[in-house]
């Protein structure tokens, strides 16, 4: 296993270097081999993660106070699966999309996506499996720049604004985080996050280092008073930049929350906060979708769904919030909520992805994405949507989709732990999500007057948006492996965990 | 009050001013010197942790720390004033002028 | 700490402060980068206070030095209409 | 100042002041005497192959947090090549000779900043000093032969430019990546010729600095096809 470890974010950035050289002739091939082997990569490491248990990796072999240790366990492996899957199907839709239609030659803005999609997919490899407060700063920045980056690909004048408000929160949400990691290395001189979970005691110190990155980290995922920069960036850039940013990125600063509030602050959270979070979630799912009802057009009606089922994810934490550590039924109802939301993390990323490649898809052909131009879609581009159809199902989480086994634990765990306001909540937002899934397909299913506005699309996109429509609902069918596959190394255990100590 | 109280204490008060910069500030380049002060403030402090313990040498770590987020800072810098130019080239503003956030 | 070391410390802190919060309230763009630098090369100096003199180099280097020159590049550059014709930088005063 | 209204001047400096009151409590209730790291790395220090302290936390023992500082420095300067719509600095106006006095001073100052970015390389291992510091002052050299007429970057061919921006990064990763054959964990250099690795590391590390802090300044200046470049 440690010879594969560390080959997961080698490869990708490997890669990127590998495009930004190459030749323009050579740039889609390279970048297609650098994304299946890291997709193979990643599949290996879950196979041998499943044979052997988690696994602590020392980088250069130094233990950690000083050295940076890095670790795989299920739900680490989920996300970098999440990120593969969508990755390798982005990727195959981007070789397509930024062809240009009548030369087929890769335009100025595909050679150029190559490299910070790479970079990116390896940043978002690195920080599943950090475990280092000060190396998730690094990586934090290293995955904003090449978001904004790739937001400003375009180079239009919706995007170039909408990408320098994402850069200034990126970056306001850096330096926040930067505080609350330095006021922690000045309390307990120690870097690593399951040592400093075992050092860290509740005080002022703990709770301001705890609210400046919470704060950070909130603004990079774009919650609910925190999401201004969202919805012009994911709906004004190129369809597969929407679909990396709507289902890969915001989940990474999600991912460490939920890190950082397991591994390190998990004696320092109170109940206050843990229901300010779900309050928060919640305004953010209630008033996301009735933003994505009231919209024009379609990809800005997904930008504002991303920003409502972000909400949904912030479920787990007035769970467990509310569960001292020693209580072993709570404790179960944490570990509930927590496969419900890294669940519903899964179908989101890639409903979302699906979803955002089928409005590319639409913009190519059609030429625009307004709601009421999208008469006569069934008929014209039966494939597109199918698979908006089929993310719209697993969005609003119908059965048998993964949407509805994420919405179906967290509603389950919500209601064993005795918080039963927040499936008020949930039922509410898969009633409004269903609203404007709905919105969206009557316009598709509309007789189409004029066939000749429909310009014919490659065949590869539509297959492309519909494997992963299939994918957000067939994870809901063989849900039982995944979640064996999630508990590898028991993620959502609160009581404080033994210094890292003998692992090494 | 140990200097190194002084500094982490000025450390503080000028990442308050930066942040307040960057929220008050319209023209893009005060954001991104705002955004420099207030890194500037949360690396006075970092070092005034590093010089706190008086051994023979100060803690190398935070200052390792430090040069890494300066450089990481100063590649953020340059990525925004490239994207800042470009809005300018493209809008001919210096602000975001729909809607300031 | 001898008295004199307190009042160095004090000046430097004090001039951080200050020129951090004049650096964004003067009205004009070219005033508040060359401050900038200035506040740069102040936190340098501090650095070297706080024992950390390479660090301190790298910081006067990257922080005032490479930062400055870009912002001063920025600022010469936005004061000009958007089609950069051969006449100089236009006097209009920069949108504050 | 801004075209904000009065009020909203009052309420974010009211914001700021609480949110600097409650840093600074927090700040005063800091332990003064802490462990630190300081012991631990004094101990590591003779593995380490290099005298330095910060060097040796900066390129061994973190030396993957500074593998990917060079990543996000390459990725700063993608942005720039994409946002000036560029591939290289081929396109960058060439500025007219200076004068022979500045000229003359040029010919003189460039190989002797030449001089002192080498001198703070190899001083990285003893005392201050070291890759990032080194590069600044390259790439100065570079900005000034620029600026002086003098042929710099964008005398080089596109793939050459290309080259030394990513020679840094990938030495890193070459060099950490090697070790993994010998089942050694990533960037686990061997205790005997650790300082030899570093060395070369920083070398590498140097030279593409140099270009990047070069690139990020000329990169922005006017090209030849301006006129086109209008979108």
């Amino acid at each position: 296993m440690d010879t594969i470890f560390p080959w997961i974010i080698l490869l990708p950035l490997t890669g990127a270097i590998a495009t930004f050289l190459v030749p323009r002739a050579w740039v889609i091939r390279t970048g297609m081999v650098t994304a299946l082997l890291t997709s193979c990569m990643v599949f290996a490491a879950a196979y041998f993660l499943h044979q052997n248990g988690p696994v602590h990796y020392a980088v250069g072999s130094w233990a950690a106070p000083l050295g940076i240790r890095l670790y795989l366990d299920g739900l680490a492996c989920v996300m970098l699966l999440l990120t593969a899957v969508s990755g390798i199907f982005i990727s195959v839709y981007a070789c397509e999309y930024f062809k240009d239609k009548t030369s087929g030659v890769l335009k100025r803005e595909g050679i150029m996506f190559w490299p910070l999609w790479l970079f990116l997919w390896g940043a978002m490899n690195a920080l599943y499996v950090s475990g280092d407060l000060f190396n998730m700063y690094v990586l934090l920045e290293l995955l904003g720049l090449s978001a904004v980056g790739l937001v400003a690909l375009a180079g239009t004048r919706t995007v170039l604004i909408a990408g320098m408000r994402y850069l200034i929160a990126a970056m306001l949400g850096s330096m926040s985080y930067l505080l609350g990691v330095a006021f922690l290395y000045a309390m307990h001189s120690a870097l690593d996050t399951r040592m400093m979970g075992a050092l860290i005691e509740p005080g002022m110190g703990a709770a301001i280092a705890f609210a400046l990155m919470t704060i950070g980290l909130l603004l990079k995922t774009a919650l609910f008073p925190l999401h201004f920069w969202l919805p012009p960036a994911h709906a004004g850039s190129s369809a597969p930049v929407s679909a990396i940013l709507s289902a890969l990125v915001v989940k990474g600063s999600f991912y460490l929350l939920l890190r950082l509030w397991f591994d390190v602050f998990h004696n320092v959270v109170t109940i206050p906060v843990g229901q300010f979070l779900g309050a928060l979630g919640a305004l953010a799912v209630l008033w996301g979708s009735i933003q994505a009802i009231r919209q024009q057009r379609l990809k800005m009606l997904v930008a504002y769904s991303t920003v409502a089922q972000l909400g949904y994810l912030f479920a787990v934490f007035p769970v467990t919030a509310g569960a001292p550590p020693t209580d072993g039924v709570l404790g179960q109802w944490v570990i509930e909520s927590g496969k419900g939301t890294l669940y519903h993390a899964l179908a989101h990323a890639f409903s979302k992805a699906s979803i955002f490649l089928a409005a590319g898809i639409m913009v190519h052909a059609l030429g625009t994405d307004q709601l009421s131009r999208m008469r006569g879609m069934a008929e014209r581009l039966p494939l597109t949507t199918f698979a908006m159809a089929l993310a719209g199902v697993s969005l609003m989480g119908l059965p048998p989709s993964g949407g509805f086994i994420g919405k179906w634990l967290m509603m389950h765990a919500v209601l064993g732990s005795g918080q039963w306001w927040w499936a008020v909540v949930i039922m509410t937002g898969s009633l409004l999500t269903a609203g404007y899934m709905f919105m969206m397909l009557r316009q598709a299913f509309q007789p189409c007057e004029d066939p000749s506005l429909f310009k014919p699309v490659p065949k590869t996109m539509e297959w492309a948006a519909l494997i992963l429509a299939f994918i957000s609902i067939g994870i809901g069918i063989r849900a039982a492996d995944v979640l064996d596959l999630l508990m590898i190394g028991s993620p959502f255990l609160i009581e404080p965990i033994a210094a890292v100590g003998g692992a090494l | 009050m140990t200097m190194f109280l002084a500094y982490a204490v000025t450390g503080m008060i000028v990442f308050a001013i930066g942040l307040y910069g960057v929220v008050i500030a319209r023209h893009l380049l005060r954001k991104i010197i705002a955004l420099n002060i207030m890194a500037g403030g949360v690396f006075l402090f970092l070092i005034s942790i590093a010089a706190r313990n008086s051994q023979a040498f100060p803690d190398p770590v935070p200052q390792a720390m430090l040069l890494t987020g300066v450089v990481v800072a100063l590649s953020a810098t340059a990525f925004a004033i490239a994207l800042a130019r470009r809005i300018y080239t493209v809008t001919g503003s210096a602000t975001l002028s729909d809607g300031e956030r | 700490m001898t008295s004199l070391e307190w009042l160095m410390d004090g000046v430097i802190m004090l001039a951080l402060i200050v020129l951090a919060i004049r650096v964004l309230l003067i009205p004009d763009l070219f005033r508040a980068v060359f401050l900038f630098i200035v506040f740069g090369l102040l936190m340098a100096l501090a650095w070297v206070r706080l024992d950390a003199p390479d660090i301190a180099l790298a910081e006067a280097a990257i922080g005032a030095g490479l930062t400055g020159v870009l912002l001063l590049d920025a600022v010469r550059h936005m004061h000009r209409p958007v089609s950069p014709t051969t006449q100089p930088p236009s006097e209009k005063e920069a949108a504050p | 100042m801004s075209r904000f209204h009065w009020s909203m001047h009052v309420v974010c400096a009211t914001a700021a002041t609480f949110l600097a009151a409650v840093l600074i409590y927090t700040v005063m209730t800091l332990p003064s005497e802490p462990a630190g790291l300081a012991r631990l790395v004094e101990d590591f220090m003779n593995v380490s192959g290099v005298e330095h302290p910060v060097t040796a936390v900066l390129l061994n023992f973190r030396g993957y947090d500074t593998w990917l500082e060079l990543g996000v420095l390459l990725v700063a300067v993608l942005g720039m090549l994409l946002f000036q719509r560029q591939n290289d600095l081929r396109q960058i106006v060439r500025m007219p000779a200076a004068e022979p006095v500045l000229d003359w001073l040029i010919r003189l100052i460039a190989p002797m900043m030449a001089l002192v970015s080498g001198y703070l390389l190899w001083m990285g291992k003893y005392s201050s000093g070291g890759a990032f510091q080194a590069g600044v002052v390259l790439g100065a050299a570079c900005v000034l032969l620029w600026l002086s007429g003098h042929p710099s970057l964008e005398s080089l061919s596109g793939r050459v430019f290309r080259f030394l921006l990513t020679v840094g990064f990938s030495v890193f990763m070459i060099a950490g990546a090697l070790f993994m054959l010998s089942k050694q964990p990533f960037l686990t250099y061997p205790v005997a010729t650790a300082g030899h690795w570093i060395l070369l590391i920083e070398t590498a590390a140097t030279f593409s600095i140099a270009v990047t802090v070069a690139a990020l300044i000329m990169g922005l200046q006017p090209t030849y096809s301006e006129t086109e470049d209008q979108p």
